[in-house]
């Protein structure tokens, strides 16, 4: 499209009714609504943790990129709603994406991935890119081109009101929860386990872990399954309130790496502070900086600029955090 | 490996005939599919210096390609509405000759690499691909929601942009003018390979503590590895731009990135002609594949998955391997 | 070698796709009377490839009812990658040798063919798409709209809210120029006040923070225009969220291949479309009938308008041969066709002049649909025709 | 001191509560062999990276040729004369034993921002590459492959590579490692010639060859000279016996 089109098309945004900046401002700015924004970030980095989690994990004990975590997650939902559907129960819908996605994991583990430990970085990022491809059209094969349905629950539909007369949704407040306990169950299960102390020997050193008897390979294939449950289970949460669909595990992919990279490559603790950083980053920039550019520019104008600039921030926010720290924040060399 | 020049020679010479056959059967499509190939190429060639020299597992170069491909999108846009770039400070045209347009887009891709690359070779292993994948992002997101030069409608050019003395119009003719930059571009390449710079970019790769300890600033010289590398897949860009008469943020996108790479690793690593197999036979799946299934790319991936696991080395790498094996 | 019989085997499965398409238009190519090939260029593979899926069947469906054995088809999947679509809309032209183009669903793809196909002479029926520019100045005798121009729905909904009452919305659009278009389209023909006007992020899946805003703000109404997976993901949590606003939108988000993966989030919602299922005509009756029969399921706007482009090019070859062009040209531009839509003509533009209604969604049985109940504008034309110079 | 080539001037270097370096001082003769030993973890890696460049200290400086490099980097002190040899050979596996040296003629000679002449044709470069591998007399073995070497020739041409750069003191850690009896006795008849040419910081396990070659030596215990002098000196100091008993037992 030439120029002139374009100018044209700002022209009629300049013709649309002008909008009261200032309701936006006054409103945009109310306390209670920064606080509940700030919740929205925070519910926004949970969810990317629990994708995140698992990537990390995977990648601190074999040393492996996987791109097709984000199909292990498209998995978790699809089969959600799949059993959804026939039981119209959400527990088991949730049991069976983490079954769903494990089972997955498990076994792309035990045929594909593990050829790839001993492997570089290329070959495996694009060895699971080629499972991308396979995973969606594959699934698209089974379940068709249209969107399934994954429903909330009824017990957790609707808002309850917090303190501060802030109006919230039940169930991403439960997502929170959720959240957080894995975080807290992913550090116990680390730190206090036998499994735990075999996968931070992993992590330190694969031949004395060989040494101490540990099968190291079924270890492994544990520890994706691990990682895989976790992915299936997000995308299962998120399938909820989201679009169920061939494709859906892509964008949170690439954000779920932004994540650990900014955290630090194999750090659980790094995932979710990177995590909520960048679920807070994202939402509050896709809030505030429309506002902030509706200060001087004509507010049409003002919300495309300043949210082409918030869709770019997280990644700014990587690129900065890794000038600082080269391995992120949580990274060890 | 003297028999991998040979293998070379035929690569080459492959892609040229291909298409003059198809001008004699009267097949245009053919001849488009081969020009598709050779600028993929090219691009992949670009890749191949930083990953397959250098060890630089870039996963951002549809940056470059797509600065590429804009820069002849903007140029030749103001050119085909007479609307100046810019008046001030001083007045700058668009253009619709080719040359120009080439050196912008190597200039400008460059520039971007030197960018990018000054502060992503801070990093290395998974934080390197992760990094130059965040600016590859970025562009993206950037172009999809710059309204300027259509957004993610991106930018159509109604005539291809003017070569003096040949008709860029006629496939062949365009076809002529990409195999020849490819070729020209693989001539450089391998030279520089040869060189001192090259001998010391893959020492760097293959033990940078060495490289580091005879004196040399591997730092320095993976970032104009990066630079070179990145200018490459520039201009492809630009070409590609003008295959398709058309440029859209879709040539920013992770995919494509992860679809050069594909070339590099289906033609084999580090191998000159590496991506130019690889890009040929890539678009020769694309094609035949398109029309076996509508799930075609499971087939894709799974291809795609047996060349990473077990051809180790992809085409080039292979079939030179067994040749020099026939010998002993 | 290896090259040369990559060109051979390529124009093999050429071969093949178009055998397929033959196969399923199930006609017998034999006698010499003129025969039109069409290329379809749609999305099959990936996220979208619902809309291009139901495209292609309604087209197909159409050809096979028609029983013409003088129309050949060749389908192909652009990926939804403009570059794809390009180099496709190059095959068809340059080795399948079609006479027409169509089947696009995005307008990005749709500014990237169209212009090149009508260039190299060949006509293009837009089953889809509309922008802008081709509507205005930048339309062209040989490119014809069988859908809609963008614009139009959104400006449906403009008018809908108005007519209601509704004072002052709260509008949003994914930040890409569909997007624009739609909160200029709806913002011509809306005539109150704007409680806030937000673009997001293109393919963003989670609304939260928008939701709060609206939440925030003194609103009476929402407007939005969220194309496939955003449209599922905003209605659910919209839906979650206890705003009780009421929503308008496009026909879009509240398509029959999206309703059921909505759900009870979408009941009540007011949404414009030139079509729905239970327009009363006989050949919409047929067609509905015929394409579950056929796919078993219901028909989605876009079968309907797949359906539609393929009976405007069968009405136009029974009046002239497609290798006269100015002939066949005029022939299409008469719409001598029953639409499924009900009454339909072309402007000055060569879009569609046609009565755009109001539908709610609602649910029969336990399946998620929609039934008209009102009509938004009538003979609505696009405000574009009058830049165009045809 | 200014006689010193090398000198490493009171570093003191942490990791956490670990005192790798305890303000370590000593230096390099021209013409001499400098031995530095001790226990395992005394920290002897850890102080040659600091001289080397890899690592910086927290405090104190190191000279080289009469200059503080202390700020300079790895690559810097190598042009300015720093040759070092490794413990696990640092070398390019794929490249032929003939492009490996030219990669140190081709760091030596600052010419790694030449693109077009073909580095294997340069014969200046050449002519430095062959000068290095006659010197350890691999020149038979140019066009070999670096991984089908066997250990104590990547030995030989680690220091091959190291003259390349025609250096004024070397930094060789380990050089006997994993070698055969006769092996390491060829290796110490090359070392004491050597070292005419150029001081050597030798740090090395096997002790006979250290008795044998150094002219000093140095042991490090917890990051601390304990003690420096002459084979007789170390031999009869006592602390040094202490640390080197205690190790024994321990062993």
């Amino acid at each position: 499209m030439p120029p002139s089109a374009s100018s044209e098309q700002l022209t009629f945004h300049r013709r649309g009714r002008a909008l009261p900046v200032k309701t936006i401002k006054g409103r945009a700015m109310s306390s209670i609504l920064i606080i509940e924004q700030i919740l929205n970030g925070l519910q926004f980095g949970v969810m990317l943790f629990l994708m995140a989690a698992g990537l990390t994990l995977i990648f601190g004990v074999m040393g492996l990129i996987n791109l097709a975590h984000g199909s292990l997650y498209m998995v978790g939902a699809f089969a959600a709603a799949a059993v959804a559907g026939w039981t119209g129960s959400f527990l088991l819908a949730l049991a069976a994406s983490l079954a769903a996605a494990a089972l997955f994991g498990a076994l792309i583990e035990l045929t594909v991935i593990r050829r790839l430990y001993a492997r570089d970085h290329l070959d495996q990022v694009l060895a699971t890119f080629a499972l991308i491809l396979i995973f969606s059209e594959a699934t698209r094969w089974v379940f068709g081109s249209f969107p399934l349905f994954l429903n909330i629950p009824e017990a957790l539909s609707g808002t309850l009101t917090l303190p501060g007369g802030i109006e919230y949704s039940r169930y991403r407040l439960t997502i929170i929860l959720i959240g957080l306990a894995v975080a807290v169950g992913l550090f116990l299960l680390i730190s206090k386990t036998r499994v735990g102390m075999r996968i931070r020997a992993g992590e330190n050193d694969r031949e004395m872990i060989g040494a101490l008897g540990v099968d190291i390979s079924v270890l492994y294939t544990l520890v994706f399954a691990l990682g895989a449950a976790l992915a299936g289970l997000s995308g299962a949460l998120v399938g909820a309130i989201q679009s169920v669909e061939v494709g859906m595990g892509e964008p949170v992919l690439i954000l779920a790496f932004v994540v650990i990279v900014i955290g630090g490559i194999g750090s659980i603790k790094g995932a979710l502070a990177g995590a909520i950083l960048v679920g807070l980053t994202d939402t509050l920039g896709r809030t505030m900086l429309p506002w902030v550019f509706a200060v001087f520019m004509d507010p049409a104008a003002a919300s495309s600029v300043g949210s082409a600039l918030a869709s770019m921030l997280i990644y700014i926010l990587m690129a900065g955090v890794l000038l600082f720290k080269p391995t992120g924040l949580f990274g060890s060399a | 490996m003297i028999r991998e020049r040979y293998l070379n020679l035929l690569i080459g010479a492959l892609l040229l005939i291909v298409p003059l056959v198809a001008l004699q059967l009267d097949e245009p499509f053919i001849i488009t599919l081969a020009t598709k190939a050779a600028i993929l190429a090219l691009a992949g060639v670009g890749l191949n210096l930083a990953l397959g020299q250098g060890g630089l597992v870039s996963f951002g170069h549809a940056a470059y390609f797509g600065i590429g491909g804009y820069a002849m999108g903007i140029l030749a846009s103001h050119a085909q509405d007479y609307a100046p770039l810019m008046e001030a400070p001083f007045l700058i045209e668009g253009t619709n000759l080719m040359p120009v347009i080439w050196l912008v887009a190597i200039v400008a891709s460059a520039l971007a690499a030197l960018l990018i690359g000054a502060l992503s070779l801070r990093t290395s292993g998974v934080y390197f691909i992760m990094v130059t994948l965040a600016f590859g992002q970025m562009f993206y997101y950037f172009t999809v929601s710059w309204p300027a030069y259509g957004g993610e409608d991106g930018l159509s050019i109604y005539v291809r942009n003017q070569f003096p003395g040949v008709n860029t119009l006629d496939p062949i003719q365009f076809f002529g003018i990409c195999f020849v930059v490819l070729m020209a571009v693989l001539f450089l390449v391998n030279r520089l390979n040869k060189s001192p710079f090259g001998l010391a970019l893959n020492g760097a790769h293959q033990n940078e503590e060495r490289a580091l300890t005879v004196g040399i600033n591997v730092y320095r010289l993976r970032l104009v590895a990066f630079v070179i590398s990145g200018a490459i897949t520039g201009l492809a860009g630009a070409l590609f731009a003008d295959l398709n008469r058309f440029v859209s943020p879709t040539m920013f996108s992770w995919h494509t990135s992860g679809e050069i790479m594909v070339f590099i690793i289906l033609g084999g690593v580090a191998r000159l002609f590496g991506p130019v197999a690889g890009a040929a036979v890539y678009i020769l799946l694309e094609h035949m594949l398109g029309g076996i299934s509508e799930y075609w790319q499971i087939y894709l991936g799974l291809i795609l998955l047996f060349v990473v696991l077990f051809a180790k080395g992809g085409i080039v790498g292979g079939l030179a391997r067994r040749e020099v094996r026939h010998d002993g | 070698m290896q090259k040369t019989k990559m060109a051979k085997m390529g124009l093999k499965t050429l071969g093949a796709a178009t055998a397929v398409a033959l196969a399923m238009a199930g006609a017998a190519v034999a006698d010499g009377h003129a025969k039109v090939k069409v290329g379809v260029i749609t999305t099959l593979t990936g996220g979208g490839a619902g809309l291009g899926v139901d495209i292609r069947d309604g087209f197909l469906l159409a050809v096979k009812q028609s029983g013409n054995d003088g129309i050949e088809v060749v389908v192909e999947d652009d990926q939804r990658k403009p570059d794809v679509a390009v180099q496709l809309a190059d095959k068809m032209i340059q080795s399948e040798k079609v006479d027409i183009l169509t089947g696009i669903v995005w307008s990005n793809l749709a500014l990237a063919v169209v212009p090149s196909a009508t260039a190299q002479g060949k006509f293009y029926l837009s089953p889809n798409a509309g922008p802008f520019q081709l509507a205005g100045k930048g339309c062209h005798e040989n490119y014809f709209n069988v859908a809609w121009q963008n614009d139009n729905l959104h400006e449906a909904a403009g008018a809908h809210a108005t007519s209601v009452g509704y004072k002052n919305s709260f509008i949003l659009a994914p930040n890409y120029p569909a997007g624009k278009d739609a909160l200029k389209g709806y913002k011509r023909m809306y005539s109150g006040d704007l409680a806030g006007e937000l673009y997001t992020k293109l393919g963003q899946t989670d609304y939260a923070a928008e939701i709060a805003q609206i939440r925030a703000s003194d609103a009476d109404s929402v407007f939005f225009f969220l194309p496939g997976g955003m449209g599922i993901s905003f209605l659910k949590q919209y839906a979650d969220s206890g705003i009780d606003l009421p929503v308008v939108g496009p026909a879009f988000s509240f398509d029959q291949g999206i309703l059921q993966a909505v759900g009870d989030a979408a009941l009540g919602v007011q949404n414009t479309s030139q079509w729905n299922k239970d327009i009363d005509n006989p050949a919409n009756k047929a067609f509905v009938e015929t394409f579950q029969a056929e796919y078993g399921r219901l028909p989605s706007l876009y079968a309907s308008q797949g359906f539609d482009t393929a009976n405007l090019i069968i009405s136009a070859m029974g009046k002239a041969d497609v290798k006269d062009q100015d002939a066949f040209r005029a022939a299409l531009k008469e719409a001598d066709f029953a639409s499924v839509r009900g009454k339909f003509k072309f402007g000055n533009n060569n879009h569609p002049i046609q009565d755009i209604y109001v539908r709610e969604v609602i649910k029969e049985g336990d399946v998620y649909t929609n039934k008209i109940i009102s009509t938004g504008l009538t003979d609505h034309q696009d405000v574009y025709a009058a830049e165009c110079k045809l | 001191m200014t006689d010193s080539i090398l000198r490493v001037d009171n570093i003191c270097k942490s990791f956490g509560a670990l005192k790798a370096s305890d303000s370590i001082t000593l230096d390099l003769k021209p013409g001499e062999i400098h031995a530095l030993i001790g226990p395992n973890g005394a920290g002897k890696s850890t102080l040659i990276k600091q001289i080397a460049g890899g690592l910086k200290p927290d405090s104190g400086k190191v000279f080289f040729d009469g200059r503080d490099v202390s700020q300079h980097s790895t690559a810097r002190r190598a042009r300015a004369g720093l040759g070092r040899t490794f413990q696990i050979s640092a070398l390019a596996m794929d490249f032929t034993v003939l492009e490996n040296v030219v990669l140190g003629a081709v760091g030596q000679s600052g010419s790694w921002f030449r693109f077009f002449r073909d580095a294997m044709k340069d014969t200046r470069l050449l002519e430095r590459a062959y000068k290095a591998l006659d010197r350890v007399e691999l020149r038979d073995l140019a066009h070999v492959r670096t991984s089908e070497l066997s250990h104590g020739r990547r030995r030989q041409l680690e220091v091959a590579v190291a003259l390349t750069l025609s250096p004024k003191a070397f930094l060789m850690d380990e050089p006997m490692a994993g070698m055969g009896a006769e092996g390491s006795q060829a290796l110490t008849g090359f070392l004491e010639a050597l070292k005419t040419e150029a001081p050597i910081l030798l740090v090395e396990h096997d002790m006979d060859a250290v008795f044998a070659l150094a002219d000093r030596i140095s042991v490090l215990v917890y990051g601390k000279i304990i003690a420096t002098g002459s084979v007789d000196e170390i031999r009869t100091n006592p602390e040094v016996k202490l640390a080197y008993l205690g190790e024994e037992d321990a062993a």
